[in-house]
């Protein structure tokens, strides 16, 4: 059933979508790449594969399984290893916000209805068509979204994530729900799942995270790129062939490599260092690591969903056997997991603490969308630790749309002046 | 059964009475039930000993006279002279007492050594145109572990002393013998017989245990003499410990033409009878079986192979349920 | 210095142990033969019974050295137990509990039988977390009648009759490395039932169900034996003062949970507790595969005194875990 | 002799304080913001010039802040109406007593900004995007109940024991609420007096989010009525300062900073 009556208007939303869409994406490298931009050559390939984001890519071969994600607890190495490959589908568009938010309540959190929006007239990245969708249950609007997005063609599946993560039970559980989904991958694709194609998929993004903690470690030695360009890059790796990403970050490792020595920094020395942190910046929403960045900070380094959290625990296996993997696989997303649906959650404190030691960070900005409730919660205990510390927190709430930039360049410029005279 | 062992002891006594210097003597570690408190068998051979405060240990050896080990007659001193000697294991000759402890005749000498200690008891008659020589002798072996185990392989070859005891029964050693030695019973013990040093055939060996069991033979013309330690005996299962030590002896006797004289009597044969105690125990093996050991193995690795399949086929049923007490 | 660090750092650390295993293994139970003598107050189980072996499982010399009353017991004979002691600490204290996962010869054993268990590949159990907590305590059981035996041997406890000296030694006799040990140098004098009476009948049984535990035990968990020997009770009480330290620095974890999943011991704590520093607990047998496993920058160190000689890097984690055939062509 | 030009835009009125080089007020004026607001805020200047009798060149530095400050064409520079408000207050100083908050009620938002000795601003939270708790929600229910928002203050002191609780999470339902307390035959005052305490309740929770220390200043467009600044002293049960034009805070406070930047470029 559709849920807008007549199929024309639905043809039309999507045509004007995906140009909303697409120009959408060639404002936000356009205001990456204004006067404030790190020049660093091999970010080029980042920009124009992030540019036509939802471009169809020449040499897409069709019989191509994909299997669509929505969160980073999905393990993509099962996916791998099934011979599918996982697309990250978590929306950042305004425009697809807009058609979201037509079957959606009013207060839902404007990544969900981005992604709603994005599902319902298929622009995912690179326009895949999924063969399946799976949503875990991490955050509550986007476990509900399955049941409401149901109606479209894609089959939506729900990986259970147990609520809180400390105890064995919980554990547990969440093996056998990955084993579960594990069997579904292999009846969805149709290819078994085996010890070697696993074993190279582990280590294929393990690969991918041992290059993205070089370029994390570089980060923290010297400021010779911006927060922007490092979001940019994560966000690349949502859908991006792994092997060609791995490889390109390792050109921009060895790029930055020679900055550090030649010491040519993107920004003076005593420049604000800011944390980003709370609601995901998911391309093309990167307005806010942009605005901190023009106003003369520089985001030394986000605790996103959308960055880091996503690439900095690997998997170490004792025995390279299905029945040590698979645990371990379901292991790496779970226990390290700093994702605030899980409660307690005093590792994601303990993760911006180091963070703030490991890159000296000097203000720490915690953004949440309107109608996020996880990261409103949390905000609450992670504004007790950083005032124990006391460190600089500017609470941030905002939403995809491009024009309420006014409210956020008062308050950071703001806070970026009680950063520095602190 | 009473008034058979009556009979046995008169024929006993008679035997006595005539040919006392007939009876060959030897030496025996056993401790009499009526010795004092402050004797007791010391160290891993126990050896009967003295302690007199620390670090005086005395050995105490009883001496005895009569061929049958289980009840031999302790020595009576009487006009007839005994001689002593104790070699410590480097060779050297040990101070040494004997004496006589509520009417019988002890040989006593401290042994801080580590090694075996050889010790000598003679007794020289000359009656009618023989020489009595008769020689006890004891290899009594001091080792402690804590000394540790480096010198027990030079240690080990047994020593003789032909210029002062000239015939005498040496114990051949084991090839892996070591100091935690113990002669058991089902092996086979060898021993030489050495006349003035030299191996002598010929010569007439009994073995008496102190269970009954006396076995005699004759040394080959090498001078050696071998008997299989009979397990002569199957005490019931209740009473079986294999701690428990037994003496044995072994005799040996030799008449050779010559022509001396001995405290002024004039003598033509001299006839020696060597003797040699030793302790030894019940087999460690007797009572072990490596078949049921083989049964015990088999039995626990196929139980808990079982074990393990059946615990991990439990995966396959479904999730266990927590399961609550109805009793209210 | 700092490339040695460096190069030390991200070495693959389990080769170099299988090799110094093997080592050590050959060294102990054929070092006899050699004439290599290593004391009888070694830390790890070089077991007297069989005759090659260069040197005396210190448990050896526990049960034999308490086996006095206790006159003597405190009187000058006790001395040469606390010297034993004595000298036990001071070769315990070098390697702390690295010398159960680098010297001992029947843990070299155990991880030869898990090799076997994955050259067929069989899957290994763990304890979950509550049976872990309870088997924990028969080792310090173990310990506790290893010391009251040889005492109540000698000793009357309590007006009651003295423990017979059929039991002396008395968990060298259920030890499985009784009977393996001379097994491994051919000699099978030590597999048998001794009938001589009812105590050694039990304790020969039970030895022989030791070992046929031992033996499944081993194929089926990684270290079965380590998680029940007494000998690891015994040096935890010295393991605080070890030279050799593992320590953590709980900040830079988080808690990804590797390091107890690779852990042959299958020790939780290791990951979940971001407190203490000292990383070692009685099952630790520091055979350092955590360190190994941890992606965190400095977070589990291997120290000796001050200085730390082998601390995870996420380099060295992903030379070990993570770099795929792909890796190798991008390097070029 | 030099001016200075302060240049407050607000979202509801325009102030303008013009001062001499040491910060004495020489005249002030406000006007509504409306669309047209430039061609408002030169209206207001020349009629100010007149009045005093200043020209162009006498005027050394213009600073805009507020939210309009970036489209107004004549500044020389524009600064964020928190660093303005910081800078107006602490130079205003309130007879002494040393600022270490300033809760400042403007027309579209609330900022509560924690203050250091040195008079550099700490900390600040403003609040999220809702006009609950803003000058606007005085607004709207001085229209509702047909007064002007200067007759507040009288009614509040007449009620001033007695308010009625007045649910104010969101400005549209606020009005659908009053009507019906009309309609229960509630009086007037009670009414207002609720609605006072009702948005001071909302501040203190937005103040509780940064570290409220005493020495508050209370400043902004709702500083005027006296009711408010009553209700917020109950809530806060602190002592609250009001200095003598809370309203041209900022705008003072972007003229003292336009001596300053003044002093600055004439020794470069």
């Amino acid at each position: 059933m559709t849920m807008i009556n007549d199929l024309d208007r639905f043809e039309r939303v999507k045509k004007s979508g995906s140009i909303h869409y697409a120009m959408e994406a060639k404002k936000c490298i356009a205001d990456i790449k204004d006067e404030v931009h790190s020049q660093l050559s091999s970010m080029e390939y980042f920009y124009d594969i992030m540019e036509n984001i939802i471009h169809e890519p020449e040499s897409s071969d069709t019989e191509e399984k994909v299997i669509a994600s929505m969160c980073i607890h999905v393990p993509v190495e099962l996916i791998y290893a099934a011979g599918a490959r996982p697309v990250r589908v978590c929306g950042g568009a305004y425009a697809t916000d807009q058609v979201g938010a037509d079957f959606l309540p009013a207060k839902t959190c404007p990544m969900v209805k981005s992604t709603a929006g994005a599902l319902y007239l298929g622009l995912l990245p690179g326009r895949v068509k999924p063969k399946l969708v799976v949503n875990p249950s991490s955050c509550d609007q986007k476990k509900k979204l399955g049941e409401v997005v149901s109606g479209f063609d894609d089959e939506f599946y729900l990986l259970e994530l147990p609520p809180n993560k400390d105890t064995e039970e919980s554990r547990e559980y969440w093996h056998r729900v990955v084993k579960r989904f594990a069997k579904k991958l292999e009846s969805v694709t149709g290819k078994r799942i085996t010890r070697r194609n696993l074993k190279k998929a582990i280590k294929l993004v393990s690969t991918a995270q041992g290059r993205y903690r070089h370029f994390h470690k570089l980060r923290s030695q010297a400021p010779v790129i911006f927060g922007k360009d490092a979001i940019l890059i994560t966000n690349a790796f949502f859908f991006d062939d792994l092997a060609r990403w791995t490889e390109k970050l390792d050109e921009l490792n060895r790029e930055m490599e020679l900055r550090i020595e030649k010491k040519k920094h993107v920004v003076h020395e005593n420049a604000p260092r800011i944390l980003l942190t709370g609601s995901p910046a998911i391309f093309p929403n990167l307005k806010l690591p942009i605005l901190i960045e023009k106003m003369g900070g520089l985001v030394a380094c986000e605790e996103y969903c959308s960055s880091s959290r996503m690439l900095t625990d690997s998997i170490a296996v004792d025995e390279w056997f299905l029945y040590d993997m698979i645990p371990a696989i379901a292991d790496r997303y779970l226990k390290p997991s700093t994702c605030p649906n899980f409660s307690p959650n005093e590792d994601r404190i303990r993760k911006i603490l180091s963070m703030i030691k490991e890159f000296n960070i000097d203000g720490v900005v915690y953004q949440s969308f309107t109608g996020c409730q996880l990261y409103d919660m949390e905000s609450i205990t992670v504004g007790k630790a950083m005032d124990e510390i006391n460190m600089p927190t500017l609470y941030l709430e905002s939403d995809y749309n491009p024009d309420d930039s006014g409210q956020l360049i008062t308050r950071v410029e703001a806070f970026l002046e009680s950063v520095k005279n602190k | 059964m009473v008034r058979t062992k009556h009979i046995f002891t008169l024929i006993c006594l008679l035997m006595v009475s005539n040919s006392l210097h007939g009876q060959p003597i030897w030496l025996s570690n056993r401790i009499p039930a009526d010795a004092e408190r402050s004797i007791k068998p010391a160290g891993m051979h126990h050896l009967a000993s003295e302690s007199k405060g620390r670090g005086k240990v005395k050995i105490v050896q009883w001496l005895m006279q009569g061929e049958r080990v289980e009840d031999a007659a302790y020595f009576v001193q009487d006009s007839t002279t005994i001689e002593a000697l104790v070699f410590a294991p480097s060779g050297k000759k040990v101070e040494h007492k004997l004496d006589s402890l509520n009417q019988r005749t002890i040989l006593s000498f401290s042994n801080p050594e580590e090694g075996f200690y050889n010790e000598y008891v003679v007794i020289k008659k000359v009656s009618g145109d023989t020489l009595y020589y008769a020689i006890a002798k004891g290899e009594l072996l001091n080792h402690s572990c804590r000394n540790g185990h480096a010198h027990v392989r030079e240690m080990m070859p047994y020593k003789v002393y032909p210029q002062s005891i000239p015939f005498e029964i040496v114990r051949k050693r084991m090839v892996h013998e070591d100091f935690h030695y113990f002669v058991s019973s089902g092996e086979e013990i060898s021993y030489s017989i050495l006349l003035n040093g030299e191996p002598a055939n010929g010569i007439l060996t009994k073995l008496s245990t102190e269970k009954g069991w006396i076995n005699s033979r004759r040394t080959d013309d090498s001078g050696e003499v071998s008997f299989q330690f009979l397990q002569d005996y199957f005490t019931p299962w209740q009473e079986i410990n294999n701690r428990e030590e037994y003496t044995y002896v072994l005799f040996a006797k030799t008449t050779i033409p010559e022509i001396g004289v001995f405290e002024g009597l004039p003598y033509n044969y001299i006839k020696y009878t060597a003797s040699i105690s030793d302790a030894y125990r019940p087999a460690k093996t007797f009572y072990q079986s490596m078949f049921w050991s083989i049964i015990v193995l088999l039995l626990t690795t196929i139980g808990t192979i079982l074990a393990v399949y059946y615990y991990r086929s439990r995966r396959n049923r479904p999730f266990k349920e927590i399961i609550f007490d109805e009793a209210n | 210095m700092k490339r040695i660090k460096q190069y030390i750092d991200q070495a693959n650390l389990s080769r170099f142990r299988t090799y110094f295993q093997i080592l050590a293994f050959v060294v102990i139970v054929y070092g006899g033969y050699l004439g290599i003598n290593i004391g009888d107050k070694t830390p790890a189980f070089a077991c007297p019974y069989s005759p090659g072996s260069s040197g005396t499982c210190y448990l050896v010399a526990v049960q034999h050295g308490l086996h006095l009353e206790w006159s003597s017991l405190f009187g000058f004979r006790g001395l040469a137990l606390l010297t034993g002691l004595g000298t036990f600490v001071l070769f315990f204290v070098v390697f702390n509990k690295a010398w159960c996962g680098f010297v001992c010869p029947f843990g070299t054993l155990q991880d030869w039988i898990t090799k076997l268990r994955k050259f067929f590949g069989f899957r290994f159990s763990r304890y979950d977390e509550a049976s872990f907590k309870k088997l924990k305590i028969i080792k310090y059981v173990f310990l506790v009648l290893l010391i009251l035996i040889p005492l109540a041997m000698s000793n009357s406890f309590f007006g009651l009759p003295k423990v017979s000296d059929d039991m002396s030694a008395p968990f060298c006799q259920i030890c499985p490395g009784r009977t393996i040990a001379p097994l491994l140098v051919g000699d099978t004098s030590e597999i048998f039932v001794d009938f001589t009476n009812k105590t050694t009948m039990v304790m020969s049984v039970l030895g022989l169900i030791f070992t046929a535990l031992f033996f499944v035990g081993s194929f089926f968990k990684k270290r079965f034996f380590c998680f029940f020997c007494p000998m690891s009770a015994l040096q935890y009480m010295f393991s605080k003062v070890g030279v050799l330290r593992l320590t953590k620095n709980g900040d830079n974890c988080t808690r990804c949970g590797n390091c107890s999943r690779v852990c042959d011991m299958g020790i939780a704590s290791i990951a979940d507790d971001i407190v203490s520093t000292n990383a070692v607990v009685d099952d630790c047998m520091m055979c350092f595969k955590c360190v190994e496993a941890c992606p965190e920058p400095d977070c589990l160190d291997v120290k000796v005194f001050k200085g730390n000689i082998f601390s995870s890097t996420s380099e060295g984690f992903f030379k070990r875990y993570g770099e795929s055939e792909l890796a190798d062509q991008s390097k070029k | 002799m030099k001016y200075f030009i302060g240049i407050d835009i607000g979202s509801t009125s325009i102030k303008v304080v013009i001062i001499d080089e040491d910060k004495k007020i020489i005249a002030k004026g406000t006007a509504a913001t409306g669309y047209h607001f430039n061609e408002n805020t030169e209206d207001v200047l020349k009629s100010l010039f007149a009045e005093q009798g200043i020209t162009e060149e006498d005027i050394g530095y213009i600073i805009s802040t507020g939210y309009g400050r970036k489209l107004y064409k004549r500044s020389d520079e524009n600064v964020n109406e928190l660093s303005a408000n910081v800078a107006g207050a602490v130079s205003m100083g309130n007879n002494g007593v040393p600022i270490r908050t300033i809760i400042n009620v403007g027309g579209q938002d609330t900022k509560v900004i924690s203050v250091s000795e040195q008079g550099e601003m700490q900390n600040f939270v403003m609040n999220d995007k809702c006009a609950a708790g803003t000058g606007k929600f005085l607004e709207m229910a001085a229209h509702n109940l047909e007064l002007d928002i200067s007759e507040f203050e009288a009614l509040h002191m007449e009620a001033r024991y007695e308010p009625l609780p007045v649910n104010s999470t969101c400005v549209v339902f606020a009005e659908s609420e009053i009507i019906s307390l009309l309609g229960a035959g509630h009086k007037r005052n009670e009414i207002v007096s609720g609605l006072h305490y009702s948005i001071a309740k909302r501040i203190v929770r937005l103040a509780a989010r940064a570290k409220v220390q005493d020495g508050v200043l209370f400043d902004g467009g709702a500083a005027l009525n006296k009711g408010m600044v009553e209700a917020l002293e109950t809530e806060l049960m602190r002592k609250v300062y009001v200095n003598e034009m809370p309203q041209m805070t900022t705008a003072y406070g972007a003229g003292v900073l336009a001596i300053k930047r003044w002093q600055k470029v004439q020794d470069a």
